[in-house]
C-alpha cells in the first residue's frame, strides 16, 4: 500500500478539505509556492490563487485576517510558519479569536485554523524551536491538536477544518519525514479522543506529537525488563480525554508524562494536577514528568539532546516508579 | 488625487477627496442625521449618568462629541456591509441600528444584554445589525475588518467594511500590517481615524513624527491622504461615500483622517485634567450637533424651537428606558458557563 | 503609623530606587502623567523627563526598548498598562528578552523589569481582567512576580529592579485600594521567599497575590470549623519557593492550590505536578485546586464573581479535604 | 532633501543623502574594504560547502552578494556604537571584528563558539566588537536597537546603533512601532534596510503596496527617503557615514534601503528555484566583489594578479581554518544546564 509521508499529510488533508468545502481558503507566508516545509505544494496549482493566498511578513494581519474571514462565514486556514512566531500575533489569537464567539454572545463564531511548524530537536535553536502547546492551553477559547503520526496529520486537521471552533493545529517539525501508510478515501479523525498505542498493565506512558513515539520506544524497552506498558498518544489537549488518561492511571496506578515543553508550566503539569485530584486513591506511585528543560534551546548536538526528552529518559523514568523511586530523569526539576 | 484645502474647527486642512462621489445618490434629511446623533448623544449622556451612579460595571469610553463620525459614516453603508469598531463603540453599535435598550442592559448587566451580559461597555456588537464588534485592545480590531473584507473580495458579495478606530492606534504595530495587507490585496475596507488630539491623557503630537496621524501615513500603504472635518456630519458622510464607491469598485482601500474631539473625559472616569480649559470650551462651540441645529435652524429645516422640543423629548425617552431596565433582574451567574463554543457549551475535557 | 495603598507602594518603590539608582528609566503609555492606575504619580516632576518617558502605543517598541537599554547597561522599567496587552508584545517578551542572555552565551544582560496591572474582579471584560502569570510561566528566562500586599508590593518591586534578570511584575488592579503599615526606609523584599502569612496544621493553602486575601480568610472560616490551614504566600513564581510549598505539604498532608489564571493550565498545575511528584507519599488527600474559570472573562458581577476563586470555595475545597471528598468546588473541571 | 537621481543594478534611484558627508574623514583604502568584503565571501563560501556535508547544524543564511552593506555600514562605525542583524549575520558579525574561528566554532557546533554552541549561525553575536546580535524573528530585533539608541541619548554617549533587516521585514508591525518611537523620540540610529528583492520565496513587489519597501515608508516617520546601490561599497560609505554623522548631531534616525541581491537561495538549504535564471546570471554580474576588483584594477590599486592572489591566499586560510575547528571536540551537552542567568546558571526554583 502506498506510503504517506506526515508532510504530506498536511498536503492531502488540505487539499481534502478544499476540494470538499470551497469557503476553506489558505493564507501565509510562502504558501503559494509550497512553504517552507513544503506542506502545502501542489494547492495553488489545484486550486487558484483566489483559494491560496501568499502573505506579507505580517503575523498579526495573517491571523487577524483568519479572524475576520471567519467571522464573515469562510473556513480560512492561516500557516504560522514556525509555532514560535505566534508570540507575533499573540493578541489575535489569544485576546480576539479565543474570546470573540464568548464575549458577544455568541454573535461571532471562529470556524478557523492556524496550522504550521512546532517543536524542536533539529538544531533550529531558541527562536525556532519551542513547543508552545503550553502557551496555547492557557487560553480558554482555542482548540489544541498536535499530531504523532502522518495518519492522523491528516485525520486530525481535516477534522479541524470542519470544526466550528478556532483549532490551533501544531505539526512537530521532526516529523515530517515520518511515514505510515495511506489512509483510504475522506479521512478525518475526530477531535478530542486519546489513542491507546500500547497497552499494558504496570506504568502508563503519556504523550502527544513527537514523545508519542519516544513512548513507544521506551515501552518496547521496558518490555525486555518485563514491565508492561500502556502508551496513551493524548492527540488533542482541547478538548481533553481526561477520561482516557484517568482510565488507564487508576488501572496501572503509574503514571509517566512525556512532554516536549518547558516542564516548569508545561501541558503535563495539567495532566498531573488532574491526575492528582481525581484518581489520588488509585496511585501506587509518583506522578512523574519527563519535560523539555527549562532553558531556551539550545544549538549544539548534544546540548539540545540534553535539555529534550527521549525514550532513555522515559525508560529510567518508569523503571524509577516500578523500583518505587523518583527517578533522577525527570528534568522539570532543572 | 487632488489636494485642495479647507477651513475646520482645527485650521486648514486638506480637503476630503470626493472625486468619486455620485449625484445620483441622494443624501438623507440633515434632519434625519440630526436625529440619530441626537439619540445617540442623549443615550450617552444618560450612561454617564448612570456610571456616575455606579450602575455601570467597568469602564466606559463615550463618544460624546464625535458623533457626526460614527453617523454619517454609517449613513452610506448598506445593511450588507460590515462595521467593527473599539471600545469607544456605542455610537457605531447605535448608528447601524444596535437597539438602544439591549445595548443598556448590557452596560447595565441586566438579563438580555446585547452580548448577554459577558461583554460590557468596550465589546458591545450587533451582527444583525453589521456591527462585528467593540474591541479593546487598541488596533487589535485592525487586522480583523481586514479579514472581512478579504472574505467580501473572494465572495465577490459586494459588501465594504468600516473600520473605526482612533489617533493614537496609527502607532501600533496591527494598524500598519493591516493597512498594509488591505492595500497589497486592493480589499474593500474603508479605515476611519477618529482624530480626537489625544491618546488618553497625551495629545497625540507629543507621540507621532508627523503632523496627521492616518493621513501623513497614508502614502506609505499607496493610498492618498484623506482629511475631513469630523465634527461636520455632511462632510463626513461625502467623504466616507467616496471611499466607499471606491472599495465597491474593487479600487480598494482609503484611509480617512476625521478630526474631531472628545467633549469628556478618555473614560467616565477621567476628569481629563490634563487639558486646558480653553481648548475644551472651544471644542464646545463646536459641538457637532449645536453646529448642525445652528444650520438647521439657518436653513430654515429645523426651528430652535422645534429642536430644543425633540432634545427634551429625547431625553425623556432615555431617562424612561434607564428606568426600565434598571427594573430588570441582573445578569444570572450561571451563563457564565456558557456560550464559549457555538454548541452553547464551554467545556475543554469530559 | 502611617498608611500605605498598594498603589502608593509601586510608585515609592519607584521612587526609592530612581533616587538610588541613575541608570533606573521608565517607560511607557501616560507614565509621565501618573499613569491610568496613578501608579507613577509625581515621578516624572521629581526625576524630570530624561528619566520617565511618555510613549506611543507601541507595546513591542516598549519592550524592545527595555531590552535594548537593559542590553546597554540601563536599568529600564517599563509598564504594559494592563497585563493583556502582553499579548501584542509577546515576542518581545518572550522570544526576546527571555532569551537574550542564553543564547548569546552570556553576553547580553537583562536586567530590566515589566510591570502593570494584572487580574480580573472589577468588572473589565475579556480583553482587560486577564491574569496572565500562566502566560510568563511558560517561558524559562524571565522571573515572575506578584505581590499580595502593599508592603510586599514595594519591597518586591525594588528587589525586581535590582535583579540583574528581566523579572515581569504583575500588579493585581483588585488590590490598588488595599492598605498596610508604612515600611521604614530602604525597602527591599528578596525574590524567591514564600512568605507563610499563617500557619496550622491540617491543609495547606497557597496562594498569590490576591488569592492570598482568599486563602487568609478561607483560614479564619475554617478556624471556626475547628480546621488549622497553614497560608502560604508564593510572591514570586520564578524564582519558585518549592521548598516551602513542600514543607508545608509535608506537614499537613493536604493541600489546597487557589489561582485566578485559567486553571486549564494554570501556575497552580505546576505546584500540583510538583507535589504530586516529589512529596507523593507524605500526601493524605488529592491535591485540590480552587483556580479561574477556563473561559474568557464576563463583566456582568455575578458572571464575573462566578467563575473567580473566592474564599468561600477555598473553604468548601478544603472542608472538602479533611471531610475525605475530593470537592465540587474545583473549577479546575469546567 | 535634494533628490537626485542615481544609476543602480536596478535601474534609475534616488541618490543618497550625502549633504552631510564630511570631507575631514578620510575613506580607507578601497582596497581595505575589498579584503574585508573578500573575507566574508569566502568564510560563508567555505560554511556554504561544509552545510553541505552536513557539518553544519540547524539552518543558515548567507549573505553572498550583499557584502558591501556590512562592509559598507561598518567601515563608519567606532568601537563605542552598536549594531544588531538578523539570522543572515555572519557578514554583520565579521564586518565589526568577530573573530572568524569562534565564529566557526559556534556554526561547526565545536568547543569555544561564540555564543557557546548555544545560538547557532541564526544568533551569532559579538557584544565585544560592538555587534550586539543575529535576531531570527523578522523585525524583533528593531525595537531592541531603538532602546540602545534611547540609552545612549539618556546618557549621552554619543554613540551610535546601526540596524539591519530586509525588504520584507518592513511589513512586520515590530518595524512600523520601533521606526516610528526612534523619530518621534529623535534618537542616534541608522536602520537599514538591505533590499534583496525576495522575502524568502515571494518577490517584494508581491507584498508591498509600494515601489521601495523602505523609502517609500521613510515620510512616514518623517524621515528623508534614502535609497543607495548596496553593491557599491563606497556608496554605502558615504550614504551610511551620512546618517551616521546625522545621529551623532542629535538629528535623529534615518532609514536607508539598500538595493542588493542574494546570490544564493534563503538558506543553504533553498535551490532558489522560484528565481529566474537570468535575473541571476544578471545579479552575478554586478557581484560587488568583481566590481570593486574590476573597479580596483582600473584605478591601479590592485592589479588582477594580485586580486587573484589574495582570493586563493583567504581561501586557503579558509580551508585551513576549516580544518583546525573540525578537529576541535563538539560543545559539551551539560552546558546546556548553564548560562540562562547572570549567575552562570539556569535553575527555577528550590
Ligand atoms: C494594545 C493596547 N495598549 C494600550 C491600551 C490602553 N488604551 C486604551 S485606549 C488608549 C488610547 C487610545 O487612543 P486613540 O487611539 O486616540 O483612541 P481614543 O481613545 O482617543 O478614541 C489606550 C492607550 C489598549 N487598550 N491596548
Ligand atoms: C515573524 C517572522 N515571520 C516569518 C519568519 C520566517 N522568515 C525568516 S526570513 C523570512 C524572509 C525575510 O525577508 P527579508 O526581510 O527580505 O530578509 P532576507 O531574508 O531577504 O534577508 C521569513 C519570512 C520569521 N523568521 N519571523
Ligand atoms: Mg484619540
Ligand atoms: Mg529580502
Amino acid at each position: 500500500m502506498a506510503q504517506l509521508t506526515f508532510r504530506e499529510a498536511v498536503a492531502a488533508a488540505l487539499d481534502q478539505e478544499m476540494a470538499r468545502d470551497e469557503t476553506v481558503v489558505l493564507l501565509g507566508e510562502d504558501v503559494g509556492s509550497g512553504g517552507v516545509f513544503k506542506t502545502t505544494a501542489g494547492l495553488r496549482d489545484r486550486f487558484g490563487p483566489e483559494r491560496v493566498w501568499d502573505t506579507p511578513i505580517s503575523e498579526q494581519a495573517i491571523a487577524g485576517a483568519a479572524m475576520g474571514a471567519a467571522a464573515a462565514g469562510l473556513r480560512p486556514v492561516a500557516e504560522i510558519m514556525f509555532s514560535d512566531f505566534y508570540a507575533t500575533c499573540w493578541d489575535q489569537v489569544a485576546n480576539e479569536i479565543a474570546k470573540a464567539c464568548y464575549m458577544t454572545g455568541g454573535q461571532l463564531r471562529m470556524p478557523l485554523v492556524i496550522r504550521g511548524s512546532n517543536g524542536g530537536g533539529l538544531g533550529f535553536g531558541a527562536q525556532h524551536s519551542q513547543s508552545i502547546e503550553n502557551w496555547a492551553m492557557c487560553v480558554p477559547g482555542v482548540k489544541i491538536v498536535s499530531p504523532s503520526t502522518p495518519d492522523d496529520m491528516w485525520g486530525l486537521l481535516a477534522a479541524s477544518i470542519r470544526d466550528p471552533e478556532p483549532v490551533l493545529v501544531l505539526e512537530h517539525k521532526a516529523l515530517f519525514g515520518t511515514k505510515s501508510e495511506w489512509p483510504g478515501g475522506d479521512h478525518v479523525v475526530p477531535l478530542g479522543e486519546a489513542a491507546l498505542r500500547r497497552s499494558g498493565e504496570d506504568v502508563t506512558l503519556v504523550g502527544l506529537a513527537r514523545t508519542v513515539g519516544m513512548c513507544e520506544q521506551a515501552a518496547v524497552a521496558l518490555a525486555d525488563e518485563g514491565i508492561a506498558a500502556d502508551v496513551l498518544d493524548l492527540r488533542c489537549l482541547v478538548p481533553l480525554d481526561a477520561a482516557a488518561v484517568l482510565a488507564s492511571a487508576r488501572r496501572t496506578g503509574r503514571v509517566v508524562i512525556v512532554e516536549e515543553n518547558p516542564g516548569q508550566l508545561g501541558w503535563g503539569a495539567a495532566v498531573a494536577a488532574i491526575l492528582a485530584e481525581e484518581a489520588f486513591d488509585d496511585l501506587r506511585a509518583p506522578i512523574v514528568r519527563v519535560s523539555g528543560g527549562n532553558v531556551p534551546l539550545p544549538v549544539a548536538t548534544a546540548m539540545e539532546a540534553e535539555v529534550m526528552p527521549s525514550p532513555e529518559k522515559v525508560v529510567v523514568a518508569a523503571r524509577g516508579l516500578l523500583e518505587g523511586r523518583v527517578p533522577a530523569a525527570s528534568t522539570a526539576r532543572v | 488625487m487632488p489636494r485642495a484645502t479647507c477651513v475646520t474647527i482645527f485650521g486648514e486642512v486638506e480637503a476630503p477627496d470626493v472625486t468619486a462621489v455620485r449625484a445620483e445618490r441622494a443624501a438623507p434629511e440633515l434632519r434625519e442625521l440630526y436625529e440619530r446623533m441626537l439619540r445617540i448623544r442623549q443615550f450617552e449622556a444618560k450612561v454617564d449618568v448612570l456610571y456616575r451612579q455606579g450602575r455601570v460595571r467597568g469602564p466606559a469610553h463615550l463618544g460624546l462629541g464625535q458623533e457626526a463620525i460614527a453617523v454619517g459614516v454609517a449613513s452610506v453603508l448598506g445593511p450588507g456591509d460590515h462595521s467593527l469598531g473599539t471600545y469607544r463603540g456605542h455610537a457605531h453599535a447605535l448608528a447601524r441600528g444596535a437597539p438602544e435598550e439591549a445595548v443598556l442592559r448590557e452596560l447595565l448587566g441586566r438579563v438580555g444584554g446585547i452580548c448577554g451580559g459577558k461583554g460590557g461597555s468596550m465589546h458591545i456588537t450587533s451582527v444583525e445589525h453589521g456591527y462585528y464588534g467593540s474591541y479593546a485592545i487598541v488596533g487589535g480590531h485592525i487586522p480583523t475588518a481586514v479579514g472581512m473584507a478579504w472574505a467580501s473580495r473572494i465572495r465577490r458579495d459586494g459588501a465594504v467594511t468600516a473600520c473605526f478606530f482612533g489617533d493614537g492606534t496609527t502607532n501600533i504595530g496591527a494598524f500598519h500590517e493591516a493597512v498594509n495587507l488591505a492595500a497589497v490585496w486592493k480589499l474593500p475596507v474603508v479605515f476611519v481615524c477618529e482624530n480626537n488630539l489625544y491618546m488618553e491623557y497625551t495629545p497625540i503630537g507629543d507621540v507621532i513624527p508627523v503632523d496627521r496621524p492616518a493621513a501623513d501615513r497614508a502614502p506609505a500603504y499607496g493610498l492618498a491622504p484623506i482629511v475631513v472635518d469630523g465634527n461636520d456630519v455632511a462632510a463626513v458622510r461625502e467623504t466616507a461615500l467616496a471611499a466607499v464607491e471606491r472599495a465597491r469598485r474593487g479600487d480598494g482601500p482609503s484611509l480617512v483622517e476625521a478630526l474631531t474631539y472628545r467633549l469628556g473625559g478618555h473614560s467616565v472616569a477621567d476628569g481629563g485634567a490634563y487639558r486646558d480649559p480653553d481648548e475644551v470650551a472651544a471644542a464646545r462651540t463646536r459641538d457637532p450637533l449645536v453646529r448642525l441645529a445652528t444650520e438647521l435652524a439657518r436653513s430654515g429645516a429645523m426651528t430652535v424651537e422645534a429642536s430644543d422640543a425633540l432634545v427634551a423629548q429625547v431625553k425623556a425617552e432615555m431617562d424612561a428606558l434607564a428606568v426600565r431596565v434598571l427594573a430588570e433582574p441582573t445578569a444570572d451567574g450561571a451563563d457564565a458557563w456558557t456560550g464559549m463554543w457555538s454548541d452553547g457549551g464551554a467545556t475543554w475535557r469530559n
